[in-house]
């Protein structure tokens, strides 16, 4: 079934794109330039996964689109990103805290996704495991040294994970989609994710004397079948401007 | 004085001076003023670049401009590093920046209008910064020397990027040809600017000369150029805003109009079109950042604290 | 000289347009009900002056672009409103500013036109001065009842009034088009309206108790050719995004 | 007790009653919950509608929008004055809604995800309400009535604008007949929602009916919408996301399927997509709006203080 493995390969590459657009808002701005520096990198490394998904999703669409007609001429709905990470930046606390659940998560599922029975997703698996393996080295100390920093720090750190946890639900649950990947063996069983990155996460709570937020949550979902918050519509319309301005131009 | 001398002879026999070697008072504040005048400029010119990060054209164009203003926050690493080894903190020189005290370049304080600014900024400011910078790669103060071989390395790369999105729009459609001709005409006056006031004004040259901290002067690496891009200009079949401008065969230079100090002035003043926000931007992304800085280093100190704890 | 008149209609249809945009950027969050209102209230006069010398403006071009072409369709470098116009809303005490200086250029200008060589755009101008009146009446009340009102709103407001100074000077200063529009008496010499204004600016500011920014400070410009602050390119894109996404639909 | 008896036999009369007769404060009290979370429903409803304002497709939609959502803000005047009458004041009111103390409709708590949801709140939203709110045209409190008389007369209008978009889309492009669809699928059940639970879980009708403060119990009215709405989705040629929905001959109704009082729950208890950022919103509103309010009675107060000096 070509058509979800377009849909999945979407998911990965809009996950990818939104949090690099995310990122690159702080350009300039961070708290001190060895952030500046780090978060570029992260973006970086997320617009270069994004890039390979995309592309692997317009051959198996074989419509003729590219990486770009992939990010730039799609509206929201078209978007199957996890609502996470289209969240606004708000302070660095909650850039960090959206980046650490993420991360957390986005490194358990290419771990999986290197065993794929797709050959091609095992490979673009394996090289950005790499790179996402330093970033949820990156946000996890750092939600330790701020959560047993200051006072300050530790609050903001409390508030932003506090303030985000109703969007990490979507994560874990699987929809049609995502069963038809694990029926093949080209994606894991997502449930199956939950547990072990509840530990990490946990882990990094309580080394950073931080509470957990309830399990039990009520969770938002959607962003995975193109039903987003009311945040995503101005990230697109900032980000696809040129192309939507200029159809067709060559840049 | 018999120390003056000799620091002077090493210069002049071309040996590099080091963070630990006597120097004299002034040479220090000299180079803390032109190293943390380079380093703010690197970290102020990301604001304008990162105004289209979000809005690039395409992902590949993205990726680039956001490698470029990363390498531009280490260059600001760097070169605040150098000026550390001067006996100055990288916080006391923000302060300075955020004061309005110590400068940067002035270029930053022209806004970016369109994403052909992203080309002719690449081309014409990145070029305009090597021209400057190529020969500091072997000025008098060895941290400093140092630093500028890696950022010049840097810079050229940017350079070629920035040329390569000038063609790419002079060889699309009429509007993004046109796009690219507005840009040229608007950096084209400031870039020239960034050389500094001409030779006739210029103060405290002579000394910096003598100590090898400033290897050319400000009208010869203008010229440089001007010769230098007039010829790429003419490849993109843009026309350089200078109806003065022709080749001069007697000279085998360019001869080019007369620069309007007087915006230079009030732009050096404050009266730019984006001094005001460029200055706040940086200072906002310092305070909302304290927190961030405290939180680091009360962590460290627990750290330390627990560690002392243990092995008592 | 068609070409000039219809720059200069782009002008005063573009003021109306940005600024209507930025004050219905305020919807639903003023300080008060009334002021929701009021804003709304203005931002729905523009609209309606925007209209109105679009449509004309396209009429004269003769291309068959209408009112929305022209609002949606073009980018920031051809659009011709003063820098003032189109700077950010900021505190309620920016926006207040921001539409006491434009509110008193734009009644003194509606003014002269009344009386253009252009039955057109005589006639616009009498329907909107009536308008515009009130607005200017509301603003400059404002400023009064602020100015000279608790010690915070007084600080404010004269922050505010500073702040944006710069952006005035361009409402009086001609260049070519302005010139051909007053040499066929199709529009005032812009420079006379200069003394009024400072004169009726400077008697709000006397009565709110604030102090009047130097006159001969130095001024920005550039918005009236198309040269404008890097703020105009994100209120576009946002303003502009369906148009843009879906050409030629019908809504 | 006598007074009691006296203000029941008004009421069942048809007699309205006024500020400042007599009135139990239960009646008062009952009055004062359900007028002040309309007016707040006025109030926060802005917020979804104005996150489409800046992004309207045409002028002409961009000028009926701003000028319906200017309309919303007038009810929420009307109401919060009709509040006043029994003797509360609107700051009173505003802070109990920031507390979160007092409701607003949990309709608002979703998201507008298109430019069709302008159309979908206008014609589902905008038209529940009105057949929420016509009977209490006719309720037993006089400043409340004639409030409502107004609201609902500029509320007809809204819906009508709001089916006009939904027209337009569905004779658009494919695109735009998706975005039409989509738009209903999201806003229906909520819309059928917004009549609040059904009558057997419903408390406290009994007191209000006999009061004529609730003159048509839940059922009856989401009954009446579903009747009212289904043939014009059908004119619109869209399809109403409820399998279980049918004509029935029987009862010349149509019957509709089981509404997911779990999610209605959930929204009403602040888990909704968009509660926190409404009450947020509006917060901040009001925090950001202190100064100005503040400055305007410190005005006043002076201009009291100064014509009193003149007198004196």
């Amino acid at each position: 079934m070509p058509d979800q493995k377009f849909s999945y390969l979407l998911r990965l590459a809009d996950n990818a794109t939104v949090l690099s657009q995310r990122l690159s808002e702080w350009c300039g701005k961070g708290p001190a330039l060895e952030e500046d520096m780090a978060l570029s990198n992260v973006a970086l490394d997320l617009l270069g996964q994004a890039r390979f998904w995309y592309s692997y999703a317009g051959e198996i669409e074989g419509a003729g689109r590219d990486e770009d007609a992939m990010a730039f001429l799609r509206d929201a709905h078209d978007f199957r990103n996890l609502l996470l990470v289209e969240q606004p930046n708000g302070t660095y606390a909650d850039t960090l805290a959206r980046q650490f659940y993420f991360d957390v998560w986005h490194f358990l599922l290419l771990q999986k996704l290197t065993a794929s029975t797709d050959p091609r997703i095992a490979a673009v698996a394996e090289k950005s495991l790499k790179e996402v393996s330093y970033h949820a080295r990156r946000s996890g100390d750092l939600v330790v040294r701020l959560g047993d920093g200051s006072e300050q720090s530790h609050a903001m750190m409390q508030a932003a994970l506090d303030e985000l946890w109703m969007y990490t639900g979507e994560m874990f649950q699987p929809d049609a989609t995502d069963e038809a990947m694990a029926a093949q063996g080209i994606a894991p069983d997502l449930a199956s994710l939950r547990a072990p990155w509840l530990k990490h996460v946990g882990e990094v709570f309580s080394e950073a004397t931080l509470v957990l937020p309830p399990e039990n949550a009520w969770m938002q979902k959607g962003g995975k079948q193109g039903v987003h918050t009311e945040h995503l519509g101005y990230l697109l319309a900032e980000m696809q401007f040129l192309q939507r301005a200029y159809p067709g131009a060559t840049w | 004085d018999e120390q003056e001398r000799v620091f002077q002879q090493r210069i002049d026999e071309g040996i590099k001076i080091e963070a630990k070697d006597w120097m004299p008072e002034a040479y220090r504040k000299t180079l803390i003023r032109q190293i943390s005048q380079h380093a703010h400029s690197e970290i102020v010119g990301q604001l304008p670049e990162g105004n289209w990060v979000t809005r690039a054209p395409t992902l590949k164009r993205k990726s680039i401009l956001l490698a470029k203003i990363q390498d531009e926050a280490g260059h600001g690493l760097y070169l605040y590093s150098a000026a550390e080894t001067l006996g100055v903190s990288r916080d006391q020189l923000l302060a300075d920046l955020h004061s309005g005290k110590a400068k940067y370049s002035s270029i930053f304080n022209y806004p970016t209008l369109t994403w052909a600014d992203m080309g002719a900024i690449g081309w014409l400011v990145d070029g305009s910064a090597i021209i400057n910078q190529i020969p500091l790669c072997r000025c008098s103060y060895g941290p400093y020397a140092r630093a500028m071989i890696r950022v010049c390395k840097e810079e050229s790369f940017h350079a070629r990027q920035g040329y390569d999105i000038m063609l790419s729009l002079c060889r699309g459609t009429p509007e993004q040809k046109q796009m690219a001709q507005d840009a040229l005409n608007r950096w084209w006056w400031p870039s020239l600017m960034m050389f500094g006031p001409s030779d006739a004004l210029s103060v405290n040259s002579a000394q910096s000369s003598a100590w090898r901290i400033k290897l050319f002067s400000n009208d010869e690496l203008r010229q440089k150029m001007v010769d230098q891009t007039v010829p790429q200009a003419e490849y993109l079949g843009l026309t350089v805003p200078d109806p003065d401008l022709k080749w001069n065969e007697q000279t085998q230079h360019y001869d080019f109009g007369e620069i309007d100090w007087e915006e230079f002035n009030n732009v050096l003043k404050g009266n730019g079109p984006c001094n005001r926000e460029r200055l706040r931007a940086r200072v906002k992304a310092y305070e909302d950042g304290a927190w961030f800085r405290d939180g680091l280093v009360a962590h460290a100190e627990k750290q330390e604290r627990r560690k002392a704890q243990a092995a008592a």
